[in-house]
């Protein structure tokens, strides 16, 4: 059985411009009538009274990417989808900036909306990464996911 | 027999990224991580055994690789 | 009681680069860690054979402009927001194109993604605005919602 | 009396986009709707009076604007 895994990691945040380069690829697809975007964005927490400046992210590639090809396929099998993004930042990414995008498309609202919901869950629980948060001094911590 | 570890997170601060260990099984390992690197138990962690997580005592073979996972904390 | 009636409306497609414009303007908004994105994209529907090429919008701007002030306060009233952004498209919108842009922004996702859901049902519900589906032959149908 | 009339979505294609009713209430604008402009009873719609729907028959003054609004399909 060969699959093809697609890479989802990005070294650095994901800009603006990458969003808008994603979503105007899809114009040519005229059978979409609803994309659902999520985006996480790196919070400037505060923990016991210091703030977290950026949080850097390191993962267990080769696992991340067989899981997340096997996700996509669940994905596809459960809901009617046209297409299918997932970006995920490596490294350094400063508090404001983007670090995850979750990009649905489908000919209906309620595909695209319920199958980007479940992948965000999905990728949060079940992807091999983690976030540690640098704060202002360089002390950090290891991020919990709710 | 020596088998290689790959470490993540929180757990690679304290094993370093990767390591040898001279284990037979995913206990002898557990067992390793306690005794040498002192890994508290307050740290909770999952084993992959060839990418794939395991749950149960697993034995090991010398091309095997193994990884310790923290908790996730993607996204 | 003085309340503030922002417009939603915008003359023509929305095109990718006003949405990362919108999206990067949150950068400075270091509480966030989570928007939600729903874009409506025209579709081309085949009717009878024909294909719909564009959907005309128009709406009664005063009615859903003092709709849709009361539909922000009570998405805001009922989920924790950073911050809420609409825009429609009004006239004529191609196959291809952005006519609908629901961005919502949250510290954590399930109100972000929860918020977003909402607000795109009541668009669609609760604005009076209407499609005109525009077909190869320059036929066209009124569009009705599922 | 004269009541301004606003049409919208597929009634403006029957009534034109604004039009003078000699009404005073709303049924009668009902009335007026069906019988000089032949509008198809499969035409669904519902009345605005000064932008809030109105359910039941509703008297009208001279500066009331009324708004036929078929069933609503943005987004």
């Amino acid at each position: 059985m060969s699959k093809t895994v697609k890479n989802i990691f990005i070294q650095g945040a994901i800009s603006p411009e990458f969003i808008s380069d994603s979503i105007g690829k899809h114009s040519a697809k005229k059978e979409i009538g609803a994309h659902s975007i999520f985006l996480g964005q790196v919070r400037a927490d505060m923990i016991d009274g210091k703030k977290v400046e950026s949080i850097e992210y390191t993962t267990y590639e080769e696992m991340a990417l067989e899981k997340m090809t096997v996700i996509r396929e669940e994905i596809f099998a459960k809901f009617e989808l046209t297409c299918l993004h997932i970006y995920h930042s490596l490294g350094i990414i400063k508090a404001g900036e983007i670090c995850l995008f979750v990009f649905t498309s489908s000919s209906h609202r309620k595909n695209a909306t319920a199958a980007c919901e479940e992948l965000v869950e999905r990728i949060k629980a079940e992807l091999p990464v983690w976030g540690k948060e640098i704060m202002g001094g360089g002390e950090h911590q290891w991020k919990v996911n709710q | 027999m020596a088998i290689r570890v790959i470490s993540f997170g929180q757990l690679s601060e304290i094993t370093g990224k990767i390591f040898q260990a001279e284990v037979q099984n995913t206990d002898q390992l557990a067992a390793l991580l306690r005794d040498r690197y002192h890994i508290p138990v307050d740290i909770k962690y999952m084993v992959a055994v060839n990418k794939k997580v395991i749950t149960n005592n697993t034995l090991l073979k010398a091309d095997d690789t193994v990884a310790l996972l923290p908790p996730y904390s993607g996204g």
